[in-house]
């Protein structure tokens, strides 16, 4: 139980306490290219290939997961693997240069492995998923894009490199969302993806630009230390870099306001939406606000109210939006959402390991569920859930492992979402933000709510979808039970006071040995808190159940949930019944319509009321152009709908001796500003 | 004299030389125009010039160089009317609105 | 007589040679033969670089005709930049101009003659050999605007291009004049000199000459509200013509702007700084907000590089601004200006080659274009993307040390214009992101546009591979994009 | 300088008639009807600027301005009237368009602005010791000297024009007189 001193690895005796890792941290920068690598030869020669790409990409993943578990272990036990390599490829003035390389650390590592983990099941997964389905070498291609990307990010030894990754990423998800292009859905959520990301990106690449330009460095262990001695350089600007930097990953890790983008994403296939929630893009923001930890810790305290805001209204008011949802892969997408208003509070307060333990677990069940769900969906043909039902005789496989992650991410004893959450709560609760503590504890109970729904839905019940659902075949279950295992047992390496032999603790990983981070891990089970939390999520579980399960109401009107008839139908049962509907009542009318109506007015009406501003803007100054053209955001973004008679349209008139005249008057307006007002 | 006087006179020039820019719809008369203005250009240089007396008449050597250089200008500007005059049987300015917006 | 090095002018020399010899061996060369102009046109570009390695290799500065031209780091940077356009736009207008009846021996000619004056102006020192080597530049331009000459859009763009263009220069001549008045002095030594030495750093009269003179380079770099003329032209004009001008022109008149102002007025920073800043702010949001409602996909570039001239405007505010801002400034313009050139000619390459294989360039022609072209699509992705700055294409390095020098300045002036700045780099995406986005979301239209085409298209292809390359290399690898910086930035005095 | 002294020295009345002629020719030459009267009006204007160069002693410059302007560019602008037969007769309707307020507006704060710098900046300073004026050798070693490097700039200028010049402003030859003209 100790808050000491903040530094990861500036102290001396840090590195001296670490091993190098030999010529698997030598040699680590394979992982950051093997994707890429991967991406060049599926893009040049992938069609010719017997899998069309797939197994280059499955190969490079496969790779990844060898080396960085061999990281892993090396990371376990005693002694911490540290090493840093940076290759410099241009000074770039006053000081700073620009640096590629690789970081092999607690923090880096655990990204690795998850990213390759995951990357590796969801890759083969994908390798069945779109057997048949247009363009599999462009998908492959991608996807090895994405994961690569990711690495490039999370090896980062500087914030140079971080926003390279970061874009790549952008621009892979933006390739892998609108895969599906025929579809204009499709094409506008990648639209609406890139775009809300490119607007946070803003604020990271100012953000880091500033960081540079006063630290004279773009490296994290500078900024580490310059946060750690309270750098008087960096004082008076670290609050508007750290809410810059946090804008971006406000950006990436989809935090209310800028989440919007992540529900609508759904329309990519789905095994990029496992990838995407699980271990990629969603998680790179967290991994931004670990990376900087200390920045917030020390200097830019005056941020982390901003962000535990953003961290909870996202945590509770978009796991309130799952309940709503009929599309499976929606009421995933928020309770991503969800959790990553969890990872980011728990940061944002001081739960350094707290939020990344949280991203460890969250990573493999989350994963799981997603894939499930595309298992589901390609068993049925549909992704909403009153076009399923009674799918556990079906699809026992699928079954199995989804229950397996529902209960999981439902933070039930002892899976690994019931540890991660609880240490959440546990840090919140020590940090002194028990208003947050509680409202994270009903967040859990909404949590178990939605998935019992979910569940219920879904596998019981009776089919109510269109021909002869059937398993999917092995190439897809298997990732399932692959994913299935760490979603159980993950858990386990964090379990307060117990520090499990040769492996050690989470905590522990994440840190180099003796140079703990400046937060708070619990050396004990606090049994109360873990005892409110457990009840919450059971709660959620069972009242779920009662709402929602087979045996709850009449079929018929269970099945039509979004329709309110069903609630007087329902009034002779139980009190439980009562309250449980009641309960839906309370939360489906007002506070999740409430929800709702912010999420698709205030919020997308703040997007489209941005995009409104540019289009009467452009409008005022346009006008008169025809409205055909494009689609979707941009549509709203550019095209005026009234627009008549603008500004420009009058100034660009077409007359020379008019732009003549004008280009007079605005030298005159010119010196008159510079001689006479300035 | 007053170096003033020249250079009010050459002021006076140029801005009718810009007017006429602005209003002619003839295209050889918006060229005349120009050459207002570079005549006005050419007067404040001579004129800044006998002010400054530089020993290698630096401003009757940029003046030299304009008059030259719009010599080549009358010669460009009349071969696009003429190829203007060509294809609309029209110089005038106003009516080359093709392109807008 | 005063002495001349030969080696100094010599790139000079050899482009001035090869227009000669393009003029001669046209009147020779039968009608199916014409392309060899082009050849020796290529040729001579390339046999420029020569003497610009050399030098470069050497260090040497050389210091001719009373110093009134130089041939310093900066001067063969940038000679060396223009020598790459030329001849990537050589490349772009093969197929272009032998395709027609364009009278390819003159089409060369007045592109090298135009490319001689863009070498002289980045050694021009003095502001005689500044406004011949300007003329020289534009002169050519003006012709080659309306080559397309039973084309109405073609005459008009031209005639549009030269009346703005006259009426700028008569206004850039009226300012020299004031500025001599003001120094007795034309070498740019000369002016710093004497304008240090009467303290008259803030006279109104000196403030009127400087916004004079950058209404002449304004209308050469297309910045508002000097811009009008580009949007018109650059869709009028021959397409390999707009790309020429969209770079080497735009280019030409940032050099002239750099020389003069770092140069000759380093001290006048009251007044252009703030008129700068001005023009780079409404540059940018202007046209960003005009291209959104672009259907026309040279218009749109052609907004697009009004834009775009904003933001390399911004190093010059941020110059006026912080304390050891000037070369700050200076290097940041030049390695956007050379990141630019690579780009936006990429840019104009694919169009041009969509553009002869769709027969359109209105956005919505272009949808699928990833699908039946999937070359032409990625390149056109690439090029857009890094004209909007998304990392690792080389447009993002230009934009960061763009933000970089203004950002360097204190107080709230800079810190405006970076947010300014900022806010346009995001509505810049949409626009560029729209074309991407219709080349490789949208279906196919049902008739695919065959591949008709039957003139070389090795050269044009050339041109988008070279393009490409650098666009990707300088994107993962600033330090060679850097090192044109640091060059030119031992300009400052 | 009072007026009084101004108006003592002879040659400040010669400066005063000629710069009346010239603004009078200039007006002329933005607002004549006429093409080939705003085209005569210009001669006169410049004709009056070369008088100008003559008191301020610049001789060699008044010679240079009357031979390549009214000597040569007039010629051709003449030429330009013709070839494109623009309205020769009295026609103000098509000569100017409707916009002439604003234009003048923008023309006219033009001229204040200058005035304003111009009479800030040098007030009643006086020119003297012009009377020698510029030996033309100066000229002479300044263009083939310092200046010898823009020079022949100029001609390449000048050289591109002509070539330029002439291809856009000649017609085409039709497929078929191109033909026959290469069979001869």
């Amino acid at each position: 139980m100790g808050v000491s001193t903040n530094l990861y690895l500036a102290a001396e005796g840090a590195a001296a306490a670490a091993t190098t890792g030999g010529i698997w941290s030598e040699w680590a920068g394979l992982m950051l290219i093997g994707p890429m690598l991967a991406f060049v030869v599926i893009v040049l020669f992938g069609k010719r290939m017997r899998y069309q790409g797939a197994e280059v990409a499955i190969g490079a993943m496969a790779f990844n997961f060898v080396w960085s578990s061999v990281l892993l272990l090396l990371n376990m036990g005693d002694s911490g693997v540290l090493y840093e390599r940076s290759l410099e490829i241009a000074a770039v003035g006053g000081g700073l240069v620009f640096e590629l390389g690789w970081i092999v650390d607690g923090l880096s590592i655990m990204m690795y492995w998850v990213v390759a983990a995951v990357g590796l099941a969801v890759f083969v997964y994908a390798h069945g998923y779109m057997k048949g389905e247009v363009r599999v070498t462009f998908f492959f291609a991608a996807l090895s894009l994405f994961a690569g990307s990711m690495l490039v990010l999370v090896g980062s030894p500087n914030l140079v490199q971080l926003i390279i990754g970061w874009e790549g990423v952008g621009l892979a998800s933006y390739l892998l969302i609108g895969h599906n292009w025929e579809l204009k859905e499709n094409s506008s959520a990648a639209m609406k993806a890139f775009y809300t990301n490119k607007v946070a990106d803003v604020g990271l690449v100012i953000g880091v630009i500033i960081i540079g330009i006063t630290l004279g460095s773009f490296h994290f262990w500078d900024l580490a230390a310059a946060a750690a001695e309270h750098s008087a350089a960096l004082g008076p600007v670290a609050v508007a870099a750290g809410l810059l930097l946090f804008f971006g990953a406000m950006g990436k890790s989809a935090q209310f306001p800028l989440h919007i983008w992540l529900p609508d994403a759904m329309a990519g296939p789905t095994p990029v939406s496992a990838l995407m929630h699980a271990a990629t893009m969603v998680t790179a923001g967290i991994y931004l606000m670990a990376r900087t930890f200390p920045l917030y810790q020390e200097l830019a305290t005056a941020a982390r109210p901003w962000m535990i805001a953003a961290g909870t209204i996202t945590l509770f008011g978009m796991g309130l939006l799952a309940l709503v949802a009929d599309d499976i892969k929606r009421v995933l997408a928020y309770s991503t959402v969800s959790q990553l208003g969890y990872m980011m509070t728990a940061v944002a307060a001081g739960g350094y390991t707290a939020g990344l333990f949280h991203l460890f677990t969250h990573a493999f069940f989350k994963a799981l569920l997603f894939l499930g769900a595309g298992s589901v969906i390609h068993a049925v043909h549909s992704n909403n859930m009153s076009d399923m039902g009674g799918l556990r005789r079906h699809m026992p496989d699928t079954y199995r492992t989804f229950v397996i992650g529902a209960l999981a991410l439902a933070g039930v004893f002892p899976l690994s979402g019931f540890w991660s959450k609880d240490e959440i709560l546990a840090t919140l609760g020590y940090e002194g933000y028990n208003l947050v503590m509680w409202i994270a504890v009903a967040g859990a109970f909404v949590t178990a709510f939605y998935m019992a729904r979910a569940v219920a839905l879904t596998f019981f019940g009776e089919y109510r979808g269109h021909g002869e659902p059937h398993e999917s075949p092995p190439i897809m279950t298997r990732p399932l039970w692959a994913l299935a295992v760490p979603a159980v047992l993950a858990g386990v390496v964090n379990i307060p006071g117990l520090k499990l032999p040769w492996i050690g603790s989470f905590t522990d990983w994440l840190s180099v040995r003796s140079v703990p981070m400046g937060d708070h891990h619990a050396e004990a089970i606090d049994v109360g808190l873990a005892a409110a939390g457990l009840a919450a999520a059971v709660a959620g579980l069972w009242l779920g159940w009662r709402a929602f399960g087979p045996s709850a109401a009449d079929r018929a009107d269970r099945d039509r949930v979004e329709i309110p008839v069903l609630y007087p139908l329902l009034r002779q049962k139980y009190y439980l019944d009562h309250a449980a509907l009641g309960l839906v009542w309370v939360i489906r009318q007002p506070a999740a319509r409430a929800v709702n109506w912010v999420n698709d007015y205030v919020i997308d009406g703040v997007v489209n009321g941005v995009g409104a501003l540019c289009q009467r803007l452009a409008g005022l100054l346009y006008g008169g152009v025809d409205q055909h053209g494009i689609d979707g955001v941009v549509h709203g973004l550019s095209w005026g709908t009234s627009g008549m008679g603008g500004l420009i349209r009058r100034i660009q008139s077409g007359r020379v001796q008019q732009y003549a005249g004008l280009l007079v008057a605005g030298l005159l307006l010119l010196a008159v500003v510079v001689l006479f007002v300035l | 004299m007053i170096l003033n006087q020249f250079l009010i006179l050459a002021a006076l020039l140029f801005c009718m030389g810009v007017y006429g820019l602005l209003v002619r719809r003839n295209a050889v008369m918006v060229l005349l125009s120009v050459e207002l203005m570079l005549a006005a250009v050419n007067i404040n240089l001579v004129a800044l010039e006998a002010f400054w007396q530089t020993s290698e008449a630096l401003g009757q050597i940029l003046a030299v160089f304009i008059i030259t250089i719009a010599a080549a200008e009358v010669g460009i500007g009349l071969a696009i009317i003429l190829l203007i005059f060509r294809n609309r049987r029209s110089a005038n300015v106003d009516e080359l609105n093709l392109m807008r917006w | 007589m005063p002495r001349i090095d030969w080696l100094a002018i010599a790139p000079e020399v050899v482009v001035a040679a090869a227009l000669l010899v393009v003029l001669a061996v046209d009147l020779f060369l039968p009608r199916e033969r014409k392309y060899w102009v082009a050849a020796l046109a290529v040729v001579g570009t390339t046999l420029a670089m020569v003497p610009v390695i050399l030098m470069a290799v050497s260090g040497d500065n050389y210091s001719m005709f009373d110093g009134s031209y130089v041939v310093d780091e900066f001067a063969l940077v940038l000679k060396g930049v223009f020598l790459v356009a030329g001849y990537l736009v050589l490349l772009i207008s093969v197929s272009y101009i032998e395709s027609d009846r364009y009278y390819q021996g003159e089409y060369y000619l007045l592109l090298l003659s135009s490319l001689l004056g863009s070498m002289v102006l980045t050694s021009a020192r003095d502001l005689v050999v500044l406004f011949v080597a300007l003329e020289l530049t534009t002169g050519p331009l003006f012709l080659l605007a309306g080559w397309r000459k039973g084309d109405l859009r073609s005459n008009e763009a031209s005639l549009k291009f030269f009346i703005i263009g006259v009426l700028s220069t008569g206004l850039m001549l009226y300012g020299m004049s004031l500025l001599f008045g003001l120094t007795g002095e034309l070498s740019f030594d000369g002016i710093r000199e004497a304008i240090s030495a009467g303290g008259m750093a803030s006279e109104p009269v000196l403030g009127l000459a400087v916004l004079l003179i950058l209404v002449g380079f304004g209308f050469k770099v297309s910045a508002v509200p000097f811009h009008f003329w580009a949007p018109d032209t650059y869709q009028g004009s021959p397409p390999p013509v707009t790309a020429y001008l969209s770079v080497s022109s735009k280019l030409a008149g940032f050099v002239a702007m750099l020389a003069v102002i770092y140069l000759a007025l380093p001290a006048v920073t009251d007044f252009w700084g703030p008129a700068l800043w001005l023009m780079a702010a409404v540059s940018m949001t202007v046209a960003n907000l005009s291209a959104l409602r672009q259907s026309h996909l040279i218009r749109l570039l052609a907004y697009s590089s009004v834009a775009q001239a904003g933001f390399m405007l911004v190093p010059f505010a941020g110059g006026a601004i912080a304390t050891d801002g000037l070369s700050e400034g200076l290097g940041a313009t030049v390695i956007y200006l050379v990141i630019y050139a690579v780009m936006n000619l990429g840019a104009f390459a694919v169009v041009i080659a969509g553009g002869r294989r769709i027969g359109s360039y209105e956005i919505p022609d272009w949808r699928g274009l990833g699908s039946y072209s999937p070359r032409l699509g990625v390149m056109l992705a690439v090029f857009f993307l890094s004209l909007a700055g998304l990392p690792p294409l080389a447009g993002w390095f230009a934009k960061f040390v763009m933000f970089r020098a203004v950002l360097i300045s204190t107080g709230p002036a800079g810190v405006w214009l970076a947010v300014i700045a900022a806010v346009n780099a995001v509505v810049a995406f949409y626009y560029y992101a729209r074309v991407v986005k219709s080349a490789w979301f949208d279906e196919a239209p049902d008739k695919i546009p065959e591949d008709t085409e039957t003139g070389p298209t090795g050269p044009l292809s050339l041109a988008m591979g070279l393009a490409l390359v650098v666009v990707l290399v300088v994107g993962v690898f600033p330090g060679l994009a850097t090192f044109f910086g640091d060059a030119a930035a031992a300009l400052v005095p | 300088m009072g007026f009084e002294d101004w108006a003592a020295e002879p040659l400040n009345w010669v400066f005063l008639a000629v710069a009346l002629a010239t603004t009078i020719s200039g007006l002329r030459v933005v607002t004549s009807p006429n093409v080939v009267h705003a085209a005569l009006f210009l001669v006169a204007a410049l004709a009056g600027t070369a008088a100008i160069f003559l008191l301020l002693a610049a001789e060699f410059l008044a010679w240079v301005l009357v031979l390549v302007y009214i000597g040569a560019v007039i010629v051709l602008f003449l030429f330009g009237i013709m070839i494109t037969r623009a309205p020769t007769g009295r026609d103000e309707a098509e000569v100017d368009h409707q916009r002439r307020l604003p234009a003048l507006l923008v023309s006219a704060a033009l001229f204040a602005l200058l005035s304003w710098g111009l009479l800030s900046q040098w007030g009643d300073t006086t020119l003297d010791g012009i009377t020698a004026g510029t030996p033309t050798s100066v000229l002479a070693e300044g263009l083939l000297g310092r200046f010898v490097f823009p020079f022949e700039v100029v001609g390449f200028v000048l050289l591109a024009a002509l070539v330029g010049g002439i291809t856009i402003a000649r017609r085409d030859l039709s497929p078929a007189e191109e033909r026959e003209r290469e069979s001869r």
